[in-house]
């Protein structure tokens, strides 16, 4: 079970290495979604630094959500998720690795990324910190979620109005409580608070998601 | 003069030609480079005298403008290149193209990094979204984006002619991101801090040329280092390159 | 050990067919033949798992398989239409991973073996996605070469391969059958069954 | 000629409706990226009035992109793509159709739905005027050059990320006049050079990117 | 016709093949012959200038196709592994629209007569992503009772087709040769070819 754990784990990041700029482009995006947003709003410091922590987090949301797309569509398409559904496996165990691959591949480099763009928008050190750590806690449980919304869109050709419904209630408090952390700490309400609720979400999803893709991924292949 | 003729130039521009030609020139640009990197530093850092304003940080402008205006030029080039390997199919000018681009990648990086270090002394702020700052920051963008192409292709000859082709739309594009980030700044607000406060003393330009022309020739040293060994991987069925593999050497 | 009895598939208005009754032991083949749409491929699908029946129950050593679940699916090989081979990763990285995957890893040297054998001898690390269309469904093919699996189901095994490889792969099939496996298969190909016991199920008129 | 684009256009259409949702999917999520600021800057009215064009454009803009994503994905996949290479017609006008239908699908509803966003972040109503049509004259051009990025990560894994890093930079122009527009206007300098130039752009687009984007596919298919 | 001398394919660091010519004039078929692998595929789309060839020209009726173009491909029928049959359209539409964009725009009727012929009778209203694999087949082979092309490259036409469908595309084929029409075309499948001139291209050794 732990051998087709690390199999699957290997399989992803051999696969992501494969095709190198994947990983890599990931972030650019990243990168450029929140270098858009100085474009359109205009260069005064005080609103950048202002509306910094949404813009992060909102790109966060989306360069996981557009990585997430492709989680399950291409095993999908080549008959591979088939074959994990006939292997002996819980595919439940199978999924969070795919999960889990997705995040290390995805989600951490974001984090690791956030501090420079951070700096960019003007944000002062503490908050930088702040801000790194609710994605650090947070961006798990994009992951998480997204999975299940990516599982249940396969096979319905345009789920894609009902995955955002279906989806969009549980990111939002991932974004309210990871962007409010900054804000909170900014007016000396301190931010402890906000950061357990976005480790509950994400230990919650930790435990929940893994199951409810797999029952999608059933659905969807049926 | 062999130089003069039309043939000449024809016959360098096959891959078999060159590739002995650039392995005899690289050495001496990269020589060069080194020696006018170390004039430079020294006459930038010692010669020169501080500024009466900012003291001693206004030093980085030394190698932060050099490096900034190679990025920029290297990039024309390099989408100059790709043009040309695309209309008229030399390979030579596609790999040329291959060559140059990380280079000034890595140029444009380090022109951003030098930057942000100096606007910290005297914006107090590592950013700001000045116009200048922004276009150097959507060129560093679109070099990414030739080489993030070049990469995931993984046949050479589709690769090449890829980037290429975007190289041809982002020539287009610079003029107008140029002109649009310029405008897009202008229309706001001025930016507090002017960079053409600094008057030139005659040791600052002597630093400064000197180590633009430093940056020149270390570009050329690494694109053609580089190019070398582009047309022995793409090239590596040639005859010539079997029998260069043969001989063991160059 | 494999039986199903009163099965009915419908798709979309259309019953393609009802009341299918099958029945397989070791070392049997069945051979499912019908024209094209006549429903074989639903019928595959339905002994595997991946698509409920309308009606009808099907059975593996006495127990249902909807209840025997990963049980069944252990002694379970499908090879279908879409080939589960990654366009990425290498022939032979694809064989291990899909054994892996499968339940049954296997060693380096196995699959290198099994690559050898199935005929991919020096493209075993090329990525999938140079090969040709014929070498792609050998990749997928070798899992017969390295599985444990005692049932084999198998959609158009002989697609696109070449003479030669039809030859290997009927070996392949005997070879298994002679071990008591078994081995369920549709093609549209001439194709010389076994010595051992070979069933045909007809789906729809016959030709 | 003509006939081969009217058909063109035809296919496009009948398969965008067969999927009926895929069109709202584009829509959704240019309403969904807007609607996520409110949570994650914070809901004062003067921040988002002022934001709002600026946060409109760069949505517009990211839901163009990814609808791109899948602009030749499929006719590659499934062989049509070589058929229209192969077909008697020139391709840069087949192109040509599949972009306007990319365009009267996926560009036009946004144009529409923009006025009700600007409102709900608080746009006064000349200013919602002149961003929609901000939003008219950019947005062809969006899926003009975004079409040349399509057809060049076609069939390269992860062409996703990759096409949004390739494009986003070239569609910043846009970005700058369109959302640039509303603040001229609001500071007194007019609109209408800003205007122009945004018509410009997609002029020149329009003339330039069915060529470009034909040699991109002639490539991707070699 | 269609003439080429010297042909040449390189995939990666292999010389698949070098050297191929062939000539083809009306009324004859060219059988591409060959292992897995060989490069049949590779020869096929450069003859439709898909992809360059490393070496060599092909020319029809004396002037290189890389010149001719449009004027080449309007000429041209060519059906690959992959189908280009949209999922969600139904048959008769995929059909339609592939003949308007190859060139050849037909009437609503003579779309409903191929299909019956090819034998999707019923199945015309369909959308193609619930035919099955052969009848999918079928939807993209119907191009070939509508088109005007006179050479028809066919990459193993016969996958997938149950026996009545062999047969009457061996038809089909037929009545094009006779009507001056020229055929390229690949198949693993035992083929017996028509009664005017054949000819036969091996790539790599013969089995
Ligand atoms: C990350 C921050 C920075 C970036 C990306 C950047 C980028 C550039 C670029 C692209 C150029 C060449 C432009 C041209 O010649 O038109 C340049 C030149 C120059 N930069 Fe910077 N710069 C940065 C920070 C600074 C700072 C903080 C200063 C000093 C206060 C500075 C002073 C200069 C000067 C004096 C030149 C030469 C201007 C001329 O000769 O035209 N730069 N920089
Ligand atoms: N929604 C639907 N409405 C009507 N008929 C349907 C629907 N979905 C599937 N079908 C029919 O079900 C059949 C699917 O059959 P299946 O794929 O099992 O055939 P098969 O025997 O494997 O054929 P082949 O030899 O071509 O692979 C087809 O005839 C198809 O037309
Ligand atoms: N990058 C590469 N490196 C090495 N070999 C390659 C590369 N790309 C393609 N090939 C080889 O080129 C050949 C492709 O052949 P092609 O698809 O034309 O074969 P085919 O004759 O159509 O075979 P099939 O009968 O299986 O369809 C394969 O043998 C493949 O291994
Ligand atoms: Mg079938
Ligand atoms: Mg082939």
């Amino acid at each position: 079970m732990i051998e087709a754990m690390r199999w699957m784990l290997w399989r992803e990041i051999a696969l992501a290495m494969r095709r190198k700029t994947e990983v890599l482009t990931t972030l650019f995006f990243f990168i450029i979604v929140v270098s858009l947003f100085p474009l359109g709003v205009g260069p005064e410091k005080e609103t950048l630094s202002q509306i910094a922590p949404g813009v992060l987090w909102v790109a966060a949301l989306l360069a996981s959500m557009l990585s997430l797309n492709r989680l399950y569509a291409e095993d999908y398409l080549d008959g591979t998720l088939e074959q994990f559904l006939l292997g002996a496996q819980p595919l439940a165990l199978l999924v969070f690795s795919k999960i889990l691959a997705h995040w290390l591949l995805t989600g951490l480099p974001l984090v690791l990324m956030s501090p420079v763009l951070g700096m960019q928008l003007g944000l002062d050190v503490d908050s930088i910190l702040l801000m790194a750590l609710t994605l650090l806690i947070g961006t798990p449980a994009l992951s998480l979620i997204g999975s299940v919304g990516a599982g249940l869109t396969l096979g319905v050709r345009g789920g894609g109005v009902l995955l955002a419904l279906l989806v969009l209630p549980l990111y939002i408090p991932v974004l309210i409580f990871g962007s409010g952390a900054v804000d909170a700490a900014r007016t000396g309400v301190g931010a402890d608070a906000h950061l357990s609720i976005l480790g509950a979400i994400s230990v919650l999803a930790a435990l929940l998601a893994p199951w409810a893709s797999a029952a999608a991924l059933r659905i969807s292949l049926d | 003069m062999q130089i003069f003729t039309k043939a000449f130039w024809l016959q360098l521009s096959s891959p078999k030609v060159f590739y002995p030609v650039a392995g005899k020139l690289a050495p001496w640009f990269a020589i060069a480079a080194a020696i006018l990197f170390v004039i430079g530093l020294y006459v930038g850092f010692f010669v020169a005298p501080p500024d009466y304003q900012q003291k001693d940080s206004y030093r980085i402008m030394f190698i932060h403008v050099p490096l900034a205006w190679m990025a920029m030029f290297v990039y024309i080039v390099m989408c100059g290149y790709a043009a040309i390997g695309l209309i008229w199919k030399t390979r030579l000018s596609t790999m040329m193209a291959s060559a140059l681009a990380p280079t000034g990648a890595m140029l444009t990086f380090l022109g951003l990094w030098t930057g942000a270090l100096w606007g910290k002394p005297t914006w107090g702020a590592y950013w700001v979204w000045d116009a200048r700052l922004t276009s150097f920051l959507i060129l560093l963008f679109l070099y990414m984006g030739y080489m993030a192409l070049e990469n995931a292709i993984d046949d050479p000859q589709r690769a090449s002619r890829a980037s290429a082709l975007l190289g041809l739309v982002g020539i287009v594009n610079i003029p107008i991101i140029y002109f649009s980030v310029k405008w897009w700044n202008t229309l706001h607000q001025g930016m507090s801090v002017s960079t053409s406060g600094i008057s030139m003393e005659p040791s600052m330009k002597i630093a400064m040329f000197t180590l633009a022309f430093a940056v020149w020739f270390y570009t050329i040293a690494i694109a053609l280092t580089r190019v070398r060994s582009i047309i022995l991987e793409r090239e590596r069925h040639a005859a010539w390159v079997v029998d260069l593999a043969k001989a063991g050497g160059r | 050990m494999l039986k199903a009895a009163g099965l009915e598939c419908m798709r979309g208005d259309r019953i393609l067919f009802s009341n299918v009754k099958l029945e397989l032991d070791a070392g049997e083949l069945l051979h499912v033949k019908g024209l094209n749409g006549s429903g074989k491929t639903s019928l595959i699908r339905m002994l595997c798992g991946l698509v409920m029946p309308n009606a009808g129950e099907i059975f593996w050593g006495g127990e249902s398989i909807s209840d025997l679940k990963e049980d069944y699916l252990a002694n379970l090989l499908y090879i279908g239409h879409h080939l589960g081979v990654k366009a990425e990763l290498t022939g032979l990285e694809n064989l291990k991973i899909n054994a892996a995957l499968g339940g049954h890893p296997i060693s380096e040297d196995q699959a290198w073996d099994a690559l050898e054998k199935i005929g991919l001898r020096g493209r075993e690390d090329l990525p999938a996605k140079v090969l040709s269309q014929g070498q792609k469904r050998r990749v997928a093919l070798a899992r017969m070469l390295v599985t444990k699996a005692k049932l084999w189901i198998l959609d158009e095994p002989f697609t696109a391969l070449d003479v030669d490889a039809v030859k290997m792969l009927e070996g392949v099939l005997n070879d298994h059958l002679h071990q008591g496996g078994m081995v369920i298969l549709t093609t549209h190909q001439a194709y010389t069954p076994p010595k051992t016991t070979v069933k045909y199920l007809q789906l729809g008129e016959a030709t």
